[in-house]
């Protein structure tokens, strides 16, 4: 595909980017680590869906039911390929990243962990992934571990191995840190944790929208991911478990389709993934997903992916010659698209503001990551974050305007 | 000159006029918006006659969070603490002279809600203190 | 509004109404207690939001965010004035009814719970109003009991009476059956449980979108429904709850927007309703919801209710009037517009598909309320289900069709 | 005449001609499909050359689903137990004569699903049983 850095023709299928913000100024979108914007390809299957075949799915015998739920059910199948996974009831649907870690929390953690045990997170976590295990370890009493980041904002793995020897049950990191950009090497971490004993959950919110990940050949145990940050819709999580973890996992919510049989005071449960799809799912959702995987694929993540280093090496450097502004993470080598920086002397929030008045949309504040601001002793930080239909000149867009903040603020 | 920037907000974030801390005091209480990491205690000094003699601001944050409380502290000092009580979100906007979103909202109202929890002699500040009615 | 049961202006807004079903067969809709057509003024509220708004919410310092936030609050209050709420943090989003009663069951209902506690359902109920509880009871303990319903699918509130004596903790009842169509006195139950010192979760699935509820005026203490139900889009559900009990009830779900402050091991949780919004949310899905209710606001639930009480009158006559075909459930007056039906000799599945190849959608099975059909003695049933765009058309396509069953099968 | 009730799924729903149970037999096998409540046992006799010399099912539900149960028990007797084994979901439908929904597809399979689970000697009857390879 002719995606490249100073042309791409991908920015014409998401109808958003022609939006004006005022008068003169139109949207620059760099928020995309917060949520991507949608192509018309994906808007438009779930407008289709609702005029021609919304119903019901699962239950029904008539024609509507029978499309929504082969179309359903065909989503599922393109999202499995789309991660390289084969056996596609290992693919369970949920609201959003933050539920699907929620599920392994409450259903795996709850039946597996107890007082004595040891389980393993890392500083730059999303609080997704913190809070679940912080609630869970309150009733359970469990201990909790971190991997330490080094200044870098790279993982330190000696400590990881080092905090290995704990025995924990499970370990459960970020793919991606959606602060530094990092990229974890997730091999290497997983085949640890096995040798160790450990179940290996991966938060793939930032990864899977971003850059080819194979789930079976990085034999992940848990993937977690979001529909809304890889041009799919709001409303729609997946969580990816390996058949026979969910096949041993107690039921979370309860609910219609999630059973086989109910009888006043006693149920049976369903068959994965239908045992984790408690009441009426999101339908429409899924099949917008699906048209997402379909947009995504015929991109090519490698392209995607090539396209955001590009561009992530151009912002990086642009900003860095900016004096005052400090980008935080590793070398453009080891981060994808997410450039997150501190002004000497201007909150990010004022940076925000300034940049918001050219049309810059950029996130400020902790990222829903405290715990890694913490440790950097900055209360916040200013994020850009890029995807498929950013190009050089939105970049160039953000150093002007970046330069503006000092003016007013200098 | 840029709109949400007025020369005002830029100059009372760069060199306030009532920045400190007064030891002794009659009221003091600091809280914070955790989601920006901004900081503000407001000490007050009050005399027989329930007025505000002396308020000094300090703490640390973005240029709308410290700049409404400077101007915030300023216009307080002679006041009554009834008239405190009834300060409300306009009250802080005008001060400011700009309108903004939800968001930055919070920045410039944490002044207004800590002054309010101090003078109501609360344990914690709650949104409700600055929210219209 | 000019909505009467042979001339319905509402039809032109239901894109999906006019579809072929094949050559010469239209759509005829009659499954909309398992989930409502929506109309274009919710399609195009989702289309527009994608196309001009979309962005994460409530931490944004930009144009799109700041128009997102608005947006999604807005609708917050519509459907808090929609169901006679004030306090608008009183309404929690989640993604269907199923996650709002299992939201109560796993926060409320865990703090509350012992194991030498009551609590009481009905025989009528939903498995999504069943399985969280037997879920939960199996882990604490606790009994449940049920209320019966008698012949005529009304239920036994003597029998209800008896069993407060037992002082349950939690009464949780569905406003109106999915099957009898059996609209239950809510006012009345809530008061009974509340004398007797219970809470009284109801389960507005079948109710909100079909009549006026007044929440407030009800007394209720949590209610919980569904978006794809009341005209609007999949992956959106409500919870009400009063704001002291949600004040007082654990997080749920740990994440992202839930908490005040992360720390490595320790969190604040974030005041309601946020406490219970983990995580990104359905945010086109409540905006689409928003828009749902304005539609229906429009029109008037009133009038919506009037015109399913005329259609269900007709229909239950016309059913009835067909010999070897039963309608279940109680006289029209005591009903909403579900008539589910049991042909003599012919499984309801067999039904379900003639009437399918005659474009008239409805279900066949149990409803997922398989302890109803148990109690009848019957393994399914067949249902047609009305909404404000059905008119006496399709209930004369439907008999229709039934004749045709008989035909096949006599 | 109905595309999906063709005369003879009427016929032998109506007046199944393999109905019944066989005491004593050398494998019976029942199960249900609990989202429509049908129910099917299947009982075999089988001879010292492991074919089928004599098979009846039993139960109740859809026309589909009885049906196609005594549509198949028909068409195994005489078959061998490895013939059995490679039975597929398109000889159900190759027996019914007609094409189904995923909903209704159960209901035909359904009696595949219990005839195989019984072959097999399975405790519970599995949908992988009948799914395609
Ligand atoms: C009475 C009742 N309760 C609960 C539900 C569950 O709703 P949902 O599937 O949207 O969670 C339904 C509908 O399926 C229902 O009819
Ligand atoms: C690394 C990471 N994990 C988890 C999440 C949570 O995703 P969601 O809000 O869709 O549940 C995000 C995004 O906000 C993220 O960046």
């Amino acid at each position: 595909m002719g995606i490249t850095i100073s042309n791409n023709p991908q920015r014409q299928d998401f109808p958003i980017l022609s939006r004006k913000i005022s008068d003169n100024v139109s949207l620059v979108y760099l928020d995309s680590a917060a949520t991507s914007q949608k192509p018309n390809q994906v808007i438009s299957a779930m407008d289709a869906y609702y005029r021609n075949n919304n119903a019901n799915i699962h239950r029904g015998i008539h024609v509507l039911a029978e499309e929504a739920t082969a179309e359903y059910e065909r989503a599922r199948e393109k999202i499995a390929n789309f991660i390289g996974v084969k056996n596609v009831k290992q693919i369970v649907f949920t609201k959003n990243t933050t539920e699907s870690i929620n599920l392994v929390a409450y259903s795996w953690g709850r039946k597996n962990l107890k007082t004595s045990d040891h389980i393993i997170l890392t500083e730059m976590e999303h609080h997704s992934n913190l809070v679940p295990w912080y609630i869970l370890a309150e009733e359970l009493g469990f201990q909790i571990d971190f991997v330490p980041f080094d200044r870098e904002g790279m993982l330190d793995i000696d400590q990881y191995q080092r905090l290995l020897e704990n025995k924990p049950k499970l370990v459960a990191f970020t793919h991606m840190s959606n602060v530094f950009g990092t990229i974890n090497p997730v091999g290497e971490m997983v085949k640890l944790a096995h040798a160790a004993g450990a179940v290996a959950l991966v938060d793939g919110a930032q990864s899977i929208p971003h850059f080819p990940v194979n789930v079976s050949e990085l034999n992940i145990d848990f993937l977690a991911f979001s529909g809304h940050k890889m041009c799919g819709p709001t409303g729609i999580g997946v969580l990816y478990g390996k058949i026979e973890l969910l096949d041993s996992m107690p039921p979370f919510l309860g609910g219609g389709d999630m059973i086989k049989k109910v009888r006043l005071g006693s149920f049976k449960p369903n068959e994965v993934p239908y045992k984790f799809e408690a009441g009426t799912p999101p339908i429409a959702e899924v099949i917008g997903l699906g048209a997402a995987v379909d947009y995504l694929e015929t991109i090519g993540m490698k392209n995607v992916f090539r396209h955001e280093q590009e561009l992530t090496a151009y912002g990086f450097d642009g900003l860095s010659k900016i004096q005052g502004v400090s980008v935080i993470g590793p070398a453009v080598d080891k981060r994808g698209g997410v450039l997150s920086f501190v002004m000497e002397g201007v909150h990010p929030h004022d940076v925000s503001q300034v940049l918001d008045q050219d049309g810059v949309a950029v996130r400020a504040g902790h990222h829903c990551a405290m715990p890694l601001h913490e440790k950097l002793g900055i209360p916040a930080s200013t994020r850009a974050s890029l995807y498929l239909y950013n190009d050089k000149s939105d970049l160039d867009k953000l150093f002007f305007a970046v330069e503006r903040v000092k003016s007013i603020f200098g | 000159m840029d709109d949400l920037y007025r020369e005002i907000i830029i100059e009372r974030n760069r060199s306030p006029l009532y920045k400190g801390t007064l030891e002794p005091h009659d009221i003091t209480f600091e809280d914070e918006n955790p989601l920006c990491g901004d900081v503000i205690r407001i000490d007050l000094r009050i005399d027989e006659n329930d007025k505000v003699t002396e308020a000094l601001f300090s703490g640390h944050g973005c240029a709308i969070s410290q700049a409404s409380a400077d101007l915030l502290v300023e216009s307080i000092i002679g006041k009554g603490v009834d008239e405190i009580k009834a300060l409300t979100k306009a009250d802080i906007l005008d001060l400011l002279g700009i309108e903004l979103g939800a968001v930055r909202l919070k920045c410039a109202l944490l002044s207004l809600k800590v002054l309010k929890a101090g003078i109501y002699g609360l344990n914690e500040a709650s949104d409700s203190l600055v929210e219209d009615a």
